[in-house]
């Protein structure tokens, strides 16, 4: 049953050093502020699951808050390489991180059959690329009927999953929409979910068949407002591209990566912390 | 290259542009098109602005006939959602639509190609030890399996197109021959490369890449240099169609569109 | 893609003597007017998939248009047998029926393995139920990570699916809201859909993420008002309870059953004769 | 059997009532519950409009959230989706919801139940050769074994009480004692079978049903003789408390309010 919390007691609360974490948002509802509270609390050892670690994931990994990603597409958006994602997984630092790779396909299938409680996902799929060679998770099974040689990947069943929506009411019901991506199905596989929000209101005023997360289906909702920024949220605030492109130059090296953390994330207390010192710091840049 | 300029009646186009015409024609009017994001997502909106106003372009992100005004710089913009005839969860637009056999063309870019097609965006060197770790897989191995046919967009260098990839992320046609049928891969595969000098088909028989057009202004012998293999020349080589006023027109006002609205005009997955 | 057509030119054309057939709508949307239109134009040897063959299915059986039938649960909601599937099941009349029976759960994967062009679903189910024993279609696999056992069944893969829907435009485009049921995956596992709707409209002007079904996913769009009836379509008019009724009585004999498919359509034209004759004999029964 | 009337105080109920209200009791505010239709959605409601305020109801049609004010005839009914939170497929019902584990209660009705507690929805007589054909499945199976608990209300009588029967449609706890935890049925199984004479749940080790309640002015015998296999009587055997005056008027209110926009009261799937 949600509880409405601030975001800093979930996070404290729900993700334990260790945990299997899926932050997910496909460009959109991206949930930045949860990431950097996970940075901030100094979480360790997470395996993270991501269709698209883009910049929260390189946040997260440069931190050393990982051991262990499972992923399908690892850049930055429109830019480049992640700086961070690479150099840890190029040369150990902060700590070597551990990779387990599919396609989106495969991920997306696995998400599903997490939250239908199925131990693996069946897909055609992976067929003549090298990436069974390197992923003893991914198999091939026959079926029963006909014969058919099948791709089988196991479930995605996080601990916990973490993500960004529009809106939600009083009670903590849920209601995102737009490009919803899998996150419908990362927080139904999960234990548990945190969902950071834009707003609480009276009432969702869903419309017929929208994506509505039921209270009772998620652990805390935290009013974030802005907690998907750098990514966007649809009728709120859009995408800030030169976020993307400024990112390629603050993590190309470990030192102005670890300065811009320390000083946007580690050295503040949270996300409207966050906002005031991000503000100044684009602020005296612009004006250089 | 973006910098080479040809001489062809009035009109000055980069190679960039044609590789872009070029590809936007290849999508036909009606077609149902899978969109990678980058060079891809920019020729297919411009074959919808032009010749093609009912292609339906679908994003792995979730949106489904969109109909953007402007590039997404991400697979997952806004603007796509905006614009789409309804937008679907991720897993439903890689069951139902691409697994589900409905989608037509499957348009994609790549880091690497090699002679058969087959297509790298994984890994560089060794996939232990990297020498560069590239983004990996997205949604291409299984567009490049399931989509009824396949074009490939990008830019044509030696580094680009090496006769044996270091890693095989999507399939193309794999060793050559009937070997993609008998690994059980529904879709044909690559109809088409298009690059800044050219447009490689494979061979009917073969499936060997081999050059089948150059753009105006190029020669077979640039087309060669810049591959990583003894590529193979059409006996019936022709030479691309220039583009049109209209098209380069819709191109630069599409790119002008794009730049206004983010300050910058590439784009990625994610 | 869609053809706005006239009803009686979208079933002749698509709909073949022997096809795989199936009409969904899960209470809400049942496309009566279309299985109507099969009874009229005399379609035999079907073989008809729906999970809930009610009413309609009733209709077509006693008919004779069906020579098997797959389904998951068949009654007169709230009103007790379908005599005419019985009869059919239990006296082979009007001809003999062949069925196979699932569970809802496992018709619902099925359906979602046909539009994933998947040959087979995986579920957790029937297990301690005897349905495997009598349907040999209800398999079991072996997950290839864990070694659970898991009931597997074969896709559905329709020839034609059938559904009601509320809004299209004129390009073909479908809308439907409320209770969707199964029927986006049974218009994307079939080859050919036909779609009837209540309204053609300039714009959908849908909501985001609504249900909608694109043109060219989509064979058929036939403009029929109330072909839903005495189903319900949601924010146009309700079910007619009492016709559910009604049908205990006219269907529990042979004769009243023939009597009333001649009169109410195989001696109707099409469904704007059927809803005059209906009304017609509606008036008349209550005027006794 | 409706026409049993008791006399407790002032006031007077139906066996059919009681079996309501009973059932009704079973479920705790806040839990998530997917009703079956008929005596299972009467008894959810009844208990929503009573002590459980925020209770859960799911129907398989898709609606989560469900709070009608008069009952759905059918397990599709426009009220179900005017009034939930959402309405989601059917698939994502059976997949996401039930089948990922996250249904406290399943709520079903019966055509015949056994010693165990086992269900028979399909078929009396042979199942090739049909006695009488009944509806078949439909949700049960799944319902049975995937909900966290399973309470099963129907009335009593030696037809629907019996000893074997022809045909399990879904699964109790099969031939006792450890048989279901055996076969790997996720769910705990049937709590309770609450009927129209008393409440009988299961032994804690052979998991046989057993009377542990009666309802006011039945007898035990009258439950015995109600019953097709010796029937055991627990040694706690306890008086099901009457119904108080808010829960009787909440459920006449409520099938009041349906019998006037149905025209009838009963239900059942499709």
């Amino acid at each position: 049953m949600a509880r409405l919390t601030p975001l800093h007691e979930a996070v404290s609360d729900i993700i334990q050093n260790g945990d299997t974490v899926a932050l997910e948002g496909f460009t959109h509802l991206i949930p930045h502020a949860a990431g950097h509270e996970i940075i901030r609390q100094g979480k360790t050892d997470l395996t993270l699951v991501r269709m698209t670690p883009d910049l929260i994931y390189d946040q997260i990994i440069g931190s050393g808050c990982a051991s262990k990603l499972i992923f399908s597409w690892g850049g930055n958006p429109g830019v480049g390489s992640l700086h961070r994602f690479r150099d840890a997984i190029e040369q150990g630092w902060p700590r070597p991180l551990a990779y387990e790779e599919h396609s989106h396909a495969a991920l997306a299938n696995a998400y599903v059959a997490g939250a239908s409680n199925l131990p693996f996902a069946v897909l055609r799929g992976y067929t003549g690329s090298d990436l069974p060679k390197v992923n003893p998770n991914i198999r091939f099974i026959e079926c029963p009927f006909t014969g058919e040689k099948l791709a089988a990947i196991p479930s995605i069943r996080p601990d916990v999953t973490v993500i960004h929506a529009q809106k939600a009411d009083r009670r903590g019901n849920v209601l995102l929409w737009g490009i919803v991506g899998v996150q419908k199905e990362a927080v139904l596989a999960a234990k548990r979910a945190i969902v950071t929000v834009e707003e609480v209101v009276d009432e969702l005023d869903a419309p017929p068949n929208a994506c509505v997360l039921p209270r009772w289906a998620v652990a805390a909702v935290c009013h974030v407002p802005g907690g998907a920024y750098p990514s966007y949220a649809q009728d709120y605030y859009e995408r800030d591209n030169r976020f993307y492109q400024a990112w390629d130059a603050i993590s190309r090296s470990r030192e102005a990566f670890t300065a811009w953390i320390d000083r946007h994330v580690r050295n503040t207390a949270d996300f409207e912390e966050f906002k005031r010192v991000f503000a100044e710091t684009t602020k005296s840049k612009e004006a250089v | 290259m973006d910098a080479l300029k040809t001489n062809t009646g009035v009109l000055e186009f980069t190679a960039t542009e044609i590789m872009t015409v070029a590809a936007s024609r290849l999508l036909k009017d009606g077609t149902v098109c899978f969109v990678g994001i980058g060079l891809p997502s920019t020729a297919a909106n411009l074959a919808r602005l032009t010749h093609a106003p009912d292609v339906v372009l679908i994003y792995e992100s979730g949106p489904i006939g969109a109909k953007p005004t402007v590039l997404p710089l991400s697979i997952g913009d806004g603007e796509l959602a905006l614009t789409a005839d309804t937008v679907v969860s991720t897993p439903e637009i890689f069951r139902y639509w691409l697994q589900g056999g409905r989608i037509d063309v499957g348009f994609l870019g790549a880091a690497q190609v090699d002679r058969f097609a087959n297509i790298n965006t994984t890994v560089i060197g060794d996939y232990a030890n990297p020498k560069v770790r590239l983004p990996g897989a997205g949604g291409a191995p299984e567009i490049a399996s399931q989509a009824k046919e396949v074009f490939i967009v990008l830019k044509q260098s030696t580094k680009a197109f090496v006769n044996k990839l270091p890693f095989i992320t999507s399939a193309g046609y794999l060793d050559g021959g009937d070997a993609r049928e008998k690994a059980g891969i529904p879709g044909k595969g690559p109809a088409a490369v298009i690059t800044d000098l050219g447009i490689l088909t494979p061979d009917p028989v073969t499936r060997e890449l081999t050059l089948t057009s150059v753009h105006p202004g190029v020669t077979v012998e640039q087309v060669k240099a810049a591959t990583g293999w003894d590529l193979k020349v059409s006996p019936d080589l022709t030479t691309t169609a220039v583009p049109q006023s209209h098209e380069l027109e819709a191109l630069r006002d599409l790119l002008a569109h794009t730049a206004k609205a983010h300050g910058q005009s590439a784009g990625g997955e994610g």
